[in-house]
């Protein structure tokens, strides 16, 4: 590993060439070089979690460099979940003020422990005909049922619309037109040719979902490298294999950021779908209380909606990180 | 057998919010058949990459036309040179493999699996085609790196897993642009050796872009010569320094031959002669 | 002076006020007409002050002034009597109100035909564990009956028109108000801004009864012609054939009967407050509210109306 | 532009040199192509429209090729807009004949000519106390306000968030707690705390926009090439300037997508918006005619939102195409 | 005065998913002063590319330590030579200008606005930095291409935007990452003085790589030659090549030298040497 100097230079001085001499790298001693990153990586994983937080506070406030093993200017790198939770305790600690201290009146914003309260309330005896677990239970199906079909329809759609002419003239005008209608403008359609089961509230929640990931396929295709296109069709690939096996992977960074789009829009959708003739869900119950102004209740689902989607979208985040790691190096 | 014959085409692409219109060729007639190793050369923006893209099926020529073979070959263009039967060229397929100028290696995908990626495309099993593509990737010299993203190679390792691709998956015909430019003059010569062999043993017909003239008169069987503005093709020289190579194995030994010597000499005359004339 | 105001889209003369801008002739006030659907909406409206006064059920009120809302009931619109009814959907097999067991019947939540129907219930010897009670808005009920999604619905106009005619009425308002529970639409105004502006309202409310008077001593004329009819059409959407036999289903109280005890007088006693307080009651049973408030009157104000009576 | 060759055979030969040989690649004699595309190009800007449609039909059934001037492989080009013409045409009809013809009740589905009867006559007469023009002028300036807010304040948001690890922290979990967070839960705690006015309903409709704005401009950011950036800072770039002029630029696709995801997602959102208090509006005029199964009324104004709504997008294509051309060339 | 020091430096790579992790650099030391031409050359994937990240500021060392002057020169690490201060190790800055191995230049700028970039980014005013834009546009020979935009170039004159780029932007320090490898012969000559001309008048420090023997020889006041796994300087060498072909411009002339020749001779084989000890 030291620096191996082969016997050239008098050879060279012999040919006669000018000024040619041979430096020797000084082989500096290995020192034990204190590579405060790696050693704070190395430690964390063993020490207790007030350590950890101390860890942190130090790497926050340390003068910014360009960590071993990163580039610099990568935009956004660094841990932020330390932040985060401050940020979240601070937001917390605001709303508890301000209630609790009597600058709010309940009724327009409860105190976060009545809110919590009100949560251990539903969660035991229920609310609205139904406990929480039986009502979050009823919508996630609802959500991820139409998610699943939205991908599994949506995902092929907008690339054929994106790799076809033909399929974009058929279907461009069809998204396009339905893909801003109001879904309370038209449940009362739905309920009428659907009626109010399960079926209305998932197809509504299914349209909603599918115009962002349509779209955001149908964008990712024009996103691949036409080399990469180009590459493939040259080594026999049917167009079909070029359609699976190179754009639909070089839109998958777009197609991901859609599928967050859209499940964050099926859950903005639920109520809607719940407000027909529902009998459990999550929605149902926050409409519910809304109507009658409990608005811990509100509070407390909007806090339970809040809180599933964030950890769904942890989860989608965790995939992009795994799926597209390539992502800004294509 | 296999012919390409390239008659009269000319490329204009157009220019855009202010841009000129570019002549990248014009007029360019070139004829070549199985067996043949033409290099082309020339100054930067001659029109190397659009021509070599115009026999890959990724352009089509604003003007003239293309022929590949006159057999039933799948995918080929049923143009008859010369002879007007309507806008009907094919694109690419897997005769025609290529390596480009700009890396077109797919991120997603390691090296390995890069590398197999025609065969794949064309239904080979799992381990025959890694077993193939190792083969290709052990001859480039990236037989540690199977598993790396392409992301985390270098730029003359990610060059030479675009030639290892495109060898792997034998196509009859190879279009390749600088494949070797980023490459140390050592791993160049025997990438060089290597794209020999390949083409001595199946008898492929190949399209090289280069700049190095040295490399050009190497490999070449026809050396074309290219100027800019507008892109044309001013000579062509029948070379045979490649059978001279292969039959020593010693690349000094031909470059320092008389002959090497004075047909560099006189095709750095042709290059200098063109760009003093434009200047 | 300014003056916001929210009224909801059921048949009543009060829409010629607001077609004809008989208030802003009367008084000189600027007035900003706000439309809501339900009665839930215009509590919250109430809530962020930006309504100053407003039409509600009975049963939206009390759950506005059990929540606290500085608000008080000033003149009963009417008296809803038939204009809802519960009605269950020919061959959904419902004679009986104990054949309601386990059927689907749809009710917009927390306005006055959601609490007469668990008030119903409860009459009936039924929970709301025995009867799929869904919460529909008017428009979706009259969409999922014509698909026989639903097996009743309790309702007013002009749904409940179209429902009747493959249903049968199980029971209306009038009979459940019969049984101590009456409900009613009624105007409620802001406090502060009631205090602040008592000739005004003294003015409004007179041309409420007005306009009521004018109502009930034409009767037995009265058609589409009648501009009353026009402006009710016009404003509420609804076919100016139906206004006729809609209105007929209510009850417009004159000014002795508002001022009696049966309505605004009598301060606890009085029914108004009565039925504000058993509704509430009500509604803390379904945790709909967290707690009574210790005297109900307070939120009934028969002062406006008697002055109006003077003018 | 004839092949120049010069006289350099003779000398080679002198020199003795193996099979060396020029060839003179033989002068065709330039002939008069027929470019069939250029042609139809330039003849198509003067004809008129029925020779312009039968054009395009021929376009249409002429063999697959790559014209001249466009890469092979390019996914999905070609004009698509006959065939979308078409579609719609065909789905109208069909429409027609369904309802026409008797096979669904007008309260499912009134005829298209009934609905063109209710639109003249709503744009005339008007409908829930003002003309159509009336309602979407209300509307419309809801929902363009909210836009230029949610782009305005979303976009700087989203990049930020990208860039910096402490606004990230920050804002992160701000923005995933409320972006699934459905309008209609929140909008009785939007009315209690902003009234009924223009503020509650442009606020709703902005919160329902900013969530997709921020989510794409951020996921833009990451899919700037880190080279870019590199050579912007060391061209002696502020971080600032990355952003502005590198970072922002380079996120330009995927925030356009955002963008066109918001405005669909805005007019969704406008009839919960338009559900409080509204006297003019489109979505209050659709709400209105739904309470009273005014069903012409219903699908009127959906066909109003739907062509408003895709002129909208059509737009912003344009300007996509316009302001970034590269997309794919990265 | 500006000085350069790289100290004991290591880089390792860490692998993902199977890949394992590569030591990129392995102990390098280096010391580079105002008017070195310093020219490093090594077989694909010794960590050329990583050495220059390194002195530009992307990435930092595993361990070891650069110093960038003593002076207060802003930006410049303030780590003194094997002293451990901390890990400040500042970024880029515009007293290092680079040019790309793999393109990097902004395809939303047509070729104009991207030459001007850095000027822009420093403030100078529109009239005046498209002039010096311009100027050095002519230099590289794209005089005709301003408004065209960059996907509309060849893969060649793609690179000389970038030359001209950095150049405009007249930075202290130069790192230029194979910036002649995609040229034609003759453009790359020129290109070869113009970079001689600018590094003699301005007595910029330049770090260059390439892999030409030739390229490097003509070039270098340092030659650098590299070895991979792990990468490491195995040579350097002080040359005056250049100082000859400043003085008669003609490059043949020089490289047929026999210093020259010995030299190049000298240098093969230590790259010859390095493969077959690999080997
Ligand atoms: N997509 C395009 N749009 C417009 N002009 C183009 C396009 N591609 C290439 N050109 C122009 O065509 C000419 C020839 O380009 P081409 O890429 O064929 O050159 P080349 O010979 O490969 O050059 P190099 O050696 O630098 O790669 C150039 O002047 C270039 O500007
Ligand atoms: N981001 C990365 N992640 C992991 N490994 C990397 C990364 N970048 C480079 N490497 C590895 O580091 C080694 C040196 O790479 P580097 O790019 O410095 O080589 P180079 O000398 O510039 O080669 P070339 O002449 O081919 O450009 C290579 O083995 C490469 O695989
Ligand atoms: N009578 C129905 C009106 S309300 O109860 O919804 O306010
Ligand atoms: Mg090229
Ligand atoms: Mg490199």
């Amino acid at each position: 590993m030291t620096n191996i100097t082969k016997p050239f230079a008098t050879s060279a001085a012999e040919l006669g060439i000018s000024k040619i001499k041979e430096i020797n790298s000084k082989p500096v001693p290995e020192q034990k070089m204190v590579d405060t990153k790696e050693e704070r990586a190395t430690a964390a994983a063993a020490v207790s979690f007030l350590d950890k937080i101390e860890l942190k506070i130090k790497k926050l406030t340390a003068p910014s460099a360009v960590p071993s093993g990163e580039y610099f200017g990568t935009p956004g790198v660094g841990d932020s979940r330390l932040i985060s939770v401050c940020s979240t305790i601070f937001f917390i600690a605001i709303w508890a003020i301000a209630t609790e201290g009597g600058f709010i009146k309940p009724i327009f914003l409860p105190s976060p422990f009545d809110v919590v309260e009100r949560l251990i309330d539903i969660t035991v005896d229920g609310f609205a005909g139904a406990t929480l677990l039986e009502h979050l239970n009823a919508s996630l199906v609802r959500i991820f049922g139409a998610f699943i079909l939205a991908c599994l329809i949506g995902i092929p759609l907008g690339i054929t619309i994106g790799c076809n002419r033909v399929f974009r003239g058929i279907f461009d005008p069809l998204i396009e037109f339905y893909r801003p209608l109001p879904p309370l403008a038209y449940l009362p359609l739905i309920i009428i040719w659907l009626g109010i089961d399960e079926s209305s509230k998932v197809t509504l929640i299914f349209l909603a979902m599918l115009a962002p990931i349509v779209l955001s396929a149908r964008a990712g295709v024009t996103s691949v490298r036409i080399e990469q296109i180009q590459v493939a069709y040259s080594m026999g690939a049917s167009p079909w294999q070029v359609v699976t096996q190179v754009i639909a992977r070089g839109a998958m960074p777009d197609i991901m950021t859609g599928m967050r789009i859209a499940i964050g829009f099926g859950w903005t959708t639920l109520v809607a779908a719940e407000m027909v003739a529902a009998e459990q869900g999550i929605g149902f119950m926050v409409l519910n209380a809304s109507e009658f102004l409990v608005t811990d209740v509100v509070i407390a689902g909007i806090l339970v909606i809040g809180i599933i989607a964030y950890c769904f979208d942890l989860l989608m985040r965790y995939l992009e990180a795994k799926l597209i790691p390539w992502k800004g190096y294509n | 057998m296999n012919t390409l014959k390239i008659c009269d085409v000319s490329v204009v692409y157009p220019g855009s919010e202010g841009g000129e219109s570019v002549a990248a060729l014009s007029n360019v007639n070139l004829a070549m058949e199985q067996g043949d190793l033409v290099v082309a050369l020339g100054a930067s923006g001659c029109g190397k990459t659009t021509l070599l893209n115009l026999i890959a099926g990724f352009i089509s020529p604003t003007k003239g036309y293309l022929t590949l073979g006159n057999s039933t070959v799948k995918g080929y263009p049923r143009v008859v040179c010369g002879q007007d039967i309507g806008d009907e060229i094919t694109g690419p397929d897997a005769g025609r493999g290529v390596v480009f100028q700009k890396h077109a290696l797919l991120p997603w995908l390691n090296v390995i699996e890069n590398t197999a990626l025609g065969l794949k495309l064309q239904g080979m099993d799992k381990i025959a085609r890694r077993q193939r593509a190792a083969e290709y990737l052990k001859l480039v010299g990236l037989e540690d790196f199977h598993q790396h993203k392409i992301y985390q190679l270098s730029g003359g390792m990610q060059q030479r897993v675009g030639i290892a691709r495109a060898l792997a998956n034998d196509p009859k015909m190879l279009l390749l642009d600088e494949p070797l430019g980023a490459l140390d003059a050592l791993t160049r010569e025997s990438l060089q050796e290597l794209l020999l062999d390949v083409w001595r043993e199946t008898n492929k017909m190949m399209f090289f872009i280069t700049h190095s003239v040295d490399e050009a008169l190497l490999l070449a069987t026809r050396l074309v010569v290219m100027s800019p503005r507008p892109g044309r093709i001013t000579h062509q020289f029948d070379l045979d320094f490649n059978k001279q190579f292969l039959d020593c194995r010693d690349a000094r030994k031909v470059k320092s031959s008389p002959e090497f010597i004075a047909m560099r000499d006189q095709v750095l005359a042709i290059i200098h002669g063109d760009e003093l004339a434009i200047a | 002076k300014d003056v916001t105001i929210g009224y909801m889209g059921m048949n009543n003369p009060w829409k010629h006020a607001i077609n004809e801008k008989l208030i802003e002739k009367e008084t000189g006030y600027k007035v900003d007409w706000r439309r809501f659907y339900s009665g839930s909406k215009v509590i919250t409206a109430m809530a962020s002050g930006s309504i100053d006064i407003a039409s509600a059920g009975s049963s939206p009120i009390a759950a506005a002034v059990s929540h606290g809302i500085e608000i008080e009931l000033v003149w009963i619109l009417e008296n809803i009597a038939d204009a809802e009814a519960l009605v269950v959907r020919n061959g959904a097999g419902i004679t009986s109100p104990s054949d309601l067991k386990g059927k689907r019947i749809a009710v917009p939540f927390v306005s006055t035909t959601h609490f007469h129907t668990l008030f119903a219930l409860e009459q009936f010897g039924l929970s709301d564990e025995d009867v799929r009670l869904i919460n529909m808005q008017p428009n979706t009920i009259g969409a999922a009956w014509e698909r026989g999604d639903i097996d009743g619905a309790f309702i007013w106009d002009p749904v409940l028109g179209k429902i009747k005619k493959d249903g049968k009425v199980l029971i209306t308002s009038r009979t459940l108000s019969s049984w101590g529970k009456p409900t009613f639409d009624g105007l409620v105004v802001d406090k502060k801004f009631g205090k602040e502006n008592a000739d005004f309202m003294a003015k409004v409310l007179k041309i409420a009864a007005d306009l009521d008077q004018e109502y009930r001593s034409n009767k037995e004329s009265f058609d589409a012609t009648h501009p009353i009819a026009k402006s009710i059409s016009k404003i509420s959407g609804s076919d100016v054939n139906d206004v006729a036999g809609v209105l007929d289903l209510y009850e417009f109280p004159d000014f002795a009967t508002q001022l009696s005890c049966n309505w605004l007088g009598c301060g606890m006693e009085g029914g108004a407050a009565k039925s504000l307080k058993s509704t509430s009651e009500f509604l803390k049973k379904g945790k709909k509210i967290n707690d009574l408030m210790p005297d109900y009157s307070v939120f009934v104000n028969p002062e406006y109306a008697l002055a109006a009576s003077k003018l």
